[in-house]
């Protein structure tokens, strides 16, 4: 147990917490890039900016003298993010008004 | 106390381990009595009864289509309140030792967040047709 | 010195969240019980009286009734969805026990983020909510669904604001920081400085666990029972338990934000290891004052709760926010 | 970390600016329903203001950093604010009309001065955290600002495809900053600049790669130019001509902030980067537009080559062109914004099919007159404003003393006769063609978008006069 | 002072034609007006200054952009004053000679203007991006006046024209820059003194420079742009299209590019030489074959303009005066011949050379000054273009002896196609019965020829009125390269 127990608050090496993360990032990219559902891409959206989120905080908490910075900045990130998907389902909202679909591959007005 | 000093002891890399465990644990708690009500309880299904109820008539419409934009903006007031939320708790936390920088700096954040609510406000946002 | 408790650690988390799963379990099922009892008196009735004495074995006639019978689900139903429902709302009913701290020391998690743990696990009770109208596919139950997830995230808002004061004060966000900050007495309580912050808490804690004159997910004269219309046997039991046990979280973190948790009202009270007694008295309180609410208001409309909860309760909390930042100030 | 009283005059245009969004917003909901002219009024003091109080602090030759050594304010940044402030009140101008008619003029205007806030905080900032936060408080309005017809469905068609590459993109940038973060242990420019200096790890190189495209992305630098013609062509007139130019303004100046404050030592990777995106952007914006028969698209395609014009300006920081560069991009900046608001603006007037264009000389002798102007200076005629920002881009790089620049140079003029085409196609529709009968530009205008046209076209055909001045700013702008 | 001020007033005169509105005479008039005070203005600079126009008072100079030392420097020297003055004057001509513009006059003389004030800031300009500027500023007015005044084919000339030579001149930028951020300074004076780049970069840079010049004059393998855009102009357009701008880049290469970059344009120069040759030998075969009047005229133009290039290849005294006397008068020749092509064209109804004939009879004014042009062109003794032809084959043989022998056989060839295009158009039987009926050349048309005729006769005749003005300018030159 105590071994356990040690093995959980030994740290895991940052590069575990960087791996994790760029996998994430990849993951949503590649969504965000092949989806066609714009609510999804949303979604992957998402999902990059939390594999950045957890990014950071990993740094934050592995950088020598970073304090606070990096859990103060995930916050904003967060917030950003909000504003973000805020004005993207409004946008989404808007064509959805008109056009009855979400796809992006549908909505193709604007061409040339 | 033993115990609290303990938890400090362990460290919380532990500790959230234990809501994880504690998740996984109701979880599955609450699907065991499900399985379990599934194997005791009867099942003699019939057609009627997968119906959908709705006072005595049947159900018409789909309830799977769009929902009324009414909806979307509640949810986006929450959201910013929500994050404002993530703020405001770190700031509330280190208050005292802020002073009155702290208190001025939270004022204005605030106010900028009740011009928002109070535009919601005034242009509607927070009537329930 | 603390490494010797090491081994038995898993053992008292074990042991510690089987006791609190079964807490809830039975708060849940006492509390069926209550409601009929407490609504009986208040409409000058006797309520269950036949199983056991005074009616006091209905829980347990209730929980066999309903696990013998059929669990009906609609045909065109989201099934995993509509089953994933009632875990989705008990899990918070259940989980925001970890952090509150029963007595010195008896807490299952000590989270250093108690509170906003608890805002984290409680608005995953929205979800449930969602998908319980979503899975059924009925329009009584998307209709409940809606109005509850309309409801549940704009009382949240007032909610998370009403406790900002108790961060302010407390310098903390841990439960048990909390608690001992209200050492010595009751005059030491938080609610003495954040009255209207507990009300406000405590009218949005009314509206998350979506009690009655908040019901109107629910709305039975009107939508029939809303979001869980469909469901039925131990679905349904499992809706309503974590209904009852939600309110009785509810309750439990209002008493320890606010009335001083396990801390005895006076110095000399103070009962050891006991002291837990006293949070379930206050606890048991504020669950007597919820049933009392039910039981005496009508249900509001719609556009009534929503602007209680945006135009009434927000500005209240901001408003008291800045008095209760500038008092700190000041003093 | 109390602020100190200069800290406030610093940042008075910041918060000036931040001052006149709340009481447009509000003042323009609270007054009621028919009190548009008071939120234009209010929206183009607001910029006004800001513009003056930017003026003020560069004339006071003002000049600090503040937040830890995270917010710069200095002549260069202030010099940026004035781009950006000085083309949120002719937008501004241009808009109040429109915005009248949509009936939400208070959104829209706030949208405006928020887009402005933004880039003002962009051109300060010294900490990548705090470039992040100024970028997106510069695009998020935009997003909205492009969906904001709601008459027309091209605009939130518009609106939703720059939302989603845009948002794609912020990742990007913000994986790339954290990743610098990572390594230098600090987001803020000298720190970064120091663990920099102890040569680059491929982290860091991976983070510099992100962070540049997240930001090319935003200026429309190919490959990720394609959200330009989409979103300028659905966005509204008003807002197509605002966001070409000033945002990206703000965005250059970031840029350039962040690569020779932050990363001097890796000078030699970002500069060939620089080189090959501007070539590859050039080419790719020019040989697209010259297909476009729609004005918009084409002006769109036209803003992705500029980029790609100043872009070079960022290959030449080196050797002992570094000033030059800063000089050259500084420059374009403020000649491409009076040109491009104009040419963009004109649309309004006129339609945005190039046939539209056709005969204006005989209708509208002025309007044709002043389009001719824009269209000469995008191509970079002398004396006209866009042949400063070019030719100071091909001083810079002749003095670079780098063979890839030279190339990029000579891209940059073989560039410049390939546009020929397109933007004399206009002038050939306006001048050499018969009015078209049916419809024809009779497009009723107004007044707004009339004056700030011609106050636009004033500026690009007089911004020789202007230009020494400016070019004295430029070389003493405190950036390096 | 005097020179800003001729180089400017044109462009008070195009604000004027543009507001004057209404009378289509009143509009002539105040053009012709404003048309001749720069003319004036250079008369007077050549009789008060003629010998010095390095005179303080010609010369200007104000800060423009300090920071990279580009300023606004104006001044006269011997190399370009033939030019400054014929821009003025051909201006003039191509005001008076606007009797084919009928739609919307005062813009077309507002443009012109506007091109005039270009011409004359180039010849004056004492500094490399003023350089540039005025002679980016002719491009847009002449890409209009061809555009919206030519014929049917005029668009696509006319953005042919502004193609071929804006990305010449683009490329000369660039040169112009990379000299100027290499030297430190902009000022073409100063350049010439300091002089010190390197081989390697005056090289580099001399490339950019000479292709944006000579696909300006144009050089034969550069010229694809020259004859659309002649074509299809009016016929006071051409005046100053064929007299003035190809000086544009004979200027620039005997202004700027030999005595700024005398290490680069160096090795440079036999192939300079060359092109001027082939220019001329090309020019005159291409003319032969051409049916059309106009296009002919064109061609010999080109031709003619390959004496200037070498006898600016030439680098001695000789060759260098000559290419500069040969500028101003390929200006007087080739305005003349357009200007009697757009009388004759006008009359009769037609170009093609194989359509015309017996012109004389009935025109016998017009039909002479042709002849006069011709014989100009082929370098008759007498006219102004022997004295440059002739010094350019001069100066050339000195240095390059095939080049110079063939260059002269290339005037031969001139005079054969010359003499069988007066031929079939002035002699002979009247071809048309309808031409029976054609007057000869009005008075207007006269007060436009005969000033461009007389000048040829009298630079014919005394050469030294210019070569003693140009003098000083092309020694200091040819001191500075080391030439003699």
């Amino acid at each position: 147990m105590q071994q356990l127990v040690e093995q959980l608050n030994a740290q895991i090496p940052l590069e575990g917490y960087l791996t994790v993360a760029a996998i994430m990032f990849a993951i949503g990219a590649w969504g965000a890039l092949i989806r066609r559902n714009a609510v999804v891409v949303f979604m992957c959206v998402e999902l990059m900016i939390n594999a950045v989120n957890l990014t950071l905080v990993a740094f934050a908490d592995f950088l020598p003298g970073a304090g606070g910075a990096g859990a103060g900045y995930t916050v904003l990130i967060i917030a950003i993010a909000a504003a973000e998907v805020a004005v993207g389902l409004a946008i989404v909202l808007a064509i959805f008004r008109t056009r009855r679909t979400v796809n992006i591959d549908e909505v193709d007005s604007l061409r040339g | 106390m033993t115990l609290g000093l303990l938890q400090q002891e362990i460290g919380y890399g532990v500790l959230y381990l234990y809501v994880g465990a504690f998740i996984l644990l109701v979880v599955g708690f609450v699907a065991s009595v499900l399985v379990l009500a599934r194997l005791i309880a009867p099942s003699r299904p019939s057609e009627t009864k997968r119906r959908v109820y709705e006072t005595a008539e049947t159900s018409v419409t789909d309830p799977w289509r769009p929902f009324p934009v009414r909806y979307y903006v509640f949810a986006l007031l929450f959201l910013i309140f929500d994050v404002e939320a993530a703020f405001l708790y770190p700031w509330a936390v280190v208050y005292r030792e802020l002073g009155v920088y702290g208190f001025v700096e939270m004022v204005v954040f605030v106010l900028i967040l009740g011009a928002g609510l109070a535009y919601a406000w005034k242009k509607g946002a927070l009537r329930w047709v | 010195m603390a490494l010797e408790y090491l081994e038995q650690e898993p053992w008292r988390f074990l042991i510690s969240s089987a006791t609190v799963i079964f807490l809830v379990l039975n708060i849940a099922a006492v509390l069926t019980l209550a409601e009929r009892k407490v609504s009986a008196y208040i409409q000058l009735r006797y309520g269950p009286n036949r199983v056991g004495p005074r009616g006091l074995l209905q829980p347990a006639a209730d929980v066999v009734k309903l696990f013998i019978k059929e669990n009906v689900s609609p045909g065109r139903a989201d099934r995993w969805v509509f089953l994933a429902a009632p875990i989705a709302m008990f899990l918070p009913a259940a989980a925001v026990w970890l952090v509150i701290p029963f007595g010195p020391g008896m807490v299952v998690a000590d989270l250093n983020i108690g509170l906003v743990y608890f805002f984290a696990i409680t608005s995953i009770g929205a979800l449930g909510v969602i998908m319980a109208g979503y899975g059924s596919r009925s329009n009584f139950s998307l209709l409940g669904a809606l109005r509850g997830a309309g409801q549940m995230i704009s009382y949240e808002v007032p909610l998370i604001l009403s406790l900002l004061g108790v961060a302010m004060l407390t310098g903390s966000l841990s439960m048990v920081d909390i608690v001992e900050y209200q050492a010595g007495g009751f005059w030491n309580w938080i609610i003495w400085p954040q009255l209207p912050m507990f009300l406000a808490f405590f009218v949005s804690g009314l509206a998350e666990v979506k009690r009655i004159p908040f019901d109107l997910p629910e709305g039975e004269s009107e939508i029939v029972g809303g979001f869980m219309i469909e469901y039925s046997g131990m679905t349904w039991a499992l809706i309503q338990a974590s209904e009852f046990a939600s309110m009785a979280v509810m309750s439990a973190v209002a008493s320890t934000l606010f009335l001083g948790g396990w801390q005895p009202p006076l110095p000399f009270l103070d009962l050891g290891v006991f002291n837990w007694l006293w949070l379930g008295i206050k606890t048991t309180l504020l669950i007597f004052v919820f049933q009392w609410i039910r039981w005496t208001l009508p249900r509001l409309r719609m556009d009534q709760l929503m602007d209680l909860g945006w135009k009434i309760l927000v500005p209240v909390t901001i408003l008291w926010l800045f008095v209760t930042a500038g008092a700190m100030l000041v003093i | 970390m109390p602020v100190s009283g200069e800290a406030f005059l610093g940042l008075l245009p910041e918060l000036v600016a931040t001052g006149f969004l709340l009481v447009v917003l509000l003042g323009g909901v609270f007054a009621g329903p028919r009190s548009e002219a008071l939120v234009a009024a209010l929206a183009g003091l607001g910029t006004l203001a800001s513009f003056a109080a930017a003026a003020g602090l560069l004339a006071a030759g003002f000049s600090g950093t503040f937040f830890g050594g995270g917010y710069a304010v200095d002549p260069f940044a202030l010099y940026f604010k004035l781009i950006i402030t000085a083309t949120a009140f002719f937008t501004v101008i241009a808009a109040a009309r429109w915005a009248e008619r949509t009936g939400d003029a208070p959104e829209y205007m706030t949208l405006i001065i928020a887009v402005a806030l933004g880039g003002m905080l962009l051109v300060s900032m010294r900490d990548l955290f705090g470039v992040f936060l100024a970028v997106e408080l510069a695009t998020i309005p935009s997003y909205a600002m492009v969906a904001f017809d709601r008459r027309r469905r091209e605009s939130a068609e518009g609106g939703m495809k720059y939302l989603i590459t845009g948002v794609i993109a912020s990742s990007f940038l913000l994986y790339g900053i954290v990743l610098i973060y990572g390594v230098s242990g600090s987001a803020n420019l000298s720190r970064v600049a120091e663990a920099f200096g102890e040569g680059l790890s491929p982290v860091a190189i991976v983070g510099l790669v992100l962070m540049i495209s997240g930001l090319a992305f935003k200026v429309s630098a190919a490959p990720f130019h394609f959200w330009t013609p989409d979103a300028y062509q659905g966005a509204p007139t008003s807002a197509a001509a605002f966001l070409s130019v000033a945002p990206k303004a703000a965005i250059f100046a970031a840029l350039l902030r962040i690569l020779l404050d932050g990363m001097p030592q890796a000078a030699p990777t970002w500069t060939a980067l620089m080189a090959v995106i501007a070539i590859v952007t050039m080419f790719v914006g020019n040989l697209l537009a010259l297909r476009q028969s729609n004005v918009r698209r084409m002006l769109a395609y036209s803003s992705v080559a500029h980029s790609g014009y100043i872009l070079a300006a960022f290959a030449a920081l080196q050797g002992d062109a570094v000033s030059s560069g800063v000089q050259a991009v500084m420059i374009y900046s403020a000649a491409y914004a009076v040109m491009n608001l104009g040419a963009f603006l004109t649309i309004d007037l006129v339609g945005e099919e190039a046939k539209s264009f056709n005969g204006l000389f005989a209708t509208r002798p002025m309007l044709a007159a002043a389009m001719a102007v824009f269209m000469a200076a995008l191509v970079g005629i002398p004396p006209l404003s866009g042949f400063f920002g070019k030719a100071w881009v091909i001083y810079a790089g002749a003095g670079s003393g780098s063979a890839l620049v030279y190339v990029a140079v000579a891209a940059l003029v073989v560039n410049s006769v390939l546009s020929v085409p397109y933007y004399f196609g206009i002038i050939r529709n306006m001048f050499q063609e018969e009015p078209v009968s049916a419809g024809g530009p009779a497009k009723k205008g107004d007044g707004g978008v009339a004056f700030t046209v011609y106050a636009m076209a004033l500026l690009t055909a007089l911004f020789f006069l202007g230009v020494g001045p400016l070019a004295a700013l430029a070389a003493g702008s405190g950036l390096l | 002072m005097i020179t800003t001020a001729t180089i400017f007033i044109p462009l008070l005169g195009a604000i004027l034609v543009l507001l004057l509105r209404g009378d289509e005479r009143l509009v002539r008039y105040a053009a012709i007006g404003v048309a001749a005070v720069p003319v004036l203005l250079a008369l007077y600079i050549y009789f008060a200054f003629g010998d010095d126009l390095d005179a303080p008072a010609l010369s200007q100079e104000l800060t423009w952009i300090e920071s990279l030392d580009i300023g606004y420097r104006v001044g006269l020297d011997g190399i370009g004053f033939g030019m400054f003055f014929l821009s003025a004057l051909l201006t003039l001509i191509a005001v008076v000679a606007s009797w084919d513009i009928r739609e919307n006059l005062g813009f077309y003389f507002a443009l012109l203007f506007l091109a005039e004030v270009g011409m004359l800031g180039v010849f004056a300009s004492r500094d490399l991006v003023l350089f540039y500027v005025f002679f980016e500023i002719t491009l847009i007015p002449m890409y209009l006046m061809v555009g919206i005044w030519g014929d049917e084919n005029r668009r696509a000339a006319a953005i042919k024209f502004f193609i071929y030579t804006f990305l010449g001149s683009t490329a000369m930028l660039a040169g112009f820059l990379a000299l100027g951020v290499l030297s430190g300074t902009f000022s073409i004076p100063e350049l010439g003194e300091a002089g010190g780049l390197s081989r390697a970069a005056q090289i580099a840079i001399a490339v950019p420079v000479l292709f944006g010049l000579l696909i300006k004059v144009p050089a034969v393998p550069l010229h694809g742009w020259l004859l659309d855009v002649y074509v299809s102009s009016p016929v006071s357009t051409n005046v100053v299209l064929s007299g003035v701008l190809p000086k544009l880049g004979t200027f620039g290469i005997l202004k700027i590019a030999i005595p700024l970059l005398p290490d680069g344009v160096e090795p440079f120069l036999p192939y300079l030489a060359v092109l001027g040759v082939i220019n001329i030998i090309y020019g005159a075969f291409v003319a032969f074959l051409q049916p059309d009047l106009k296009a002919l005229v064109a061609y010999s133009s080109i031709g003619t303009l390959g004496f200037i290039l070498l006898g600016a290849a030439s680098a001695n005294a000789v060759g260098y005066n000559g290419a500069v006397f040969q500028q101003v008068a390929h200006g007087l020749y080739s305005a003349l011949l357009f200007l009697l092509v757009g009388i004759i064209a006008a009359r009769t109804g037609t170009r093609r050379i194989s359509e015309l004939g017996g012109l004389a009879a009935r025109m016998p004014w017009a039909g002479g000054l042709l002849a006069l042009g011709a014989l100009a062109a082929m370098g008759l003794p007498g006219l102004a273009v022997f004295v440059s032809e002739f010094m350019s084959i001069m100066g050339g043989y000195t240095t390059y002896p095939v080049q110079g022998v063939l260059a002269a056989l290339g005037i031969i060839l001139s005079a054969m196609y010359l003499l069988y295009m007066l031929a079939r158009v002035i002699f002979g039987p009247i071809r048309e019965p309808a031409y029976e009926q054609i007057g000869d050349a009005g008075p207007v048309e006269m007060a436009a020829v005969v000033p461009l005729a007389a000048l040829l006769l009298v630079l014919g005749f005394f050469p030294a009125l210019l070569i003693s003005v140009q003098r000083p300018a092309v020694e200091a030159v040819l001191a500075a390269i080391g030439g003699g």
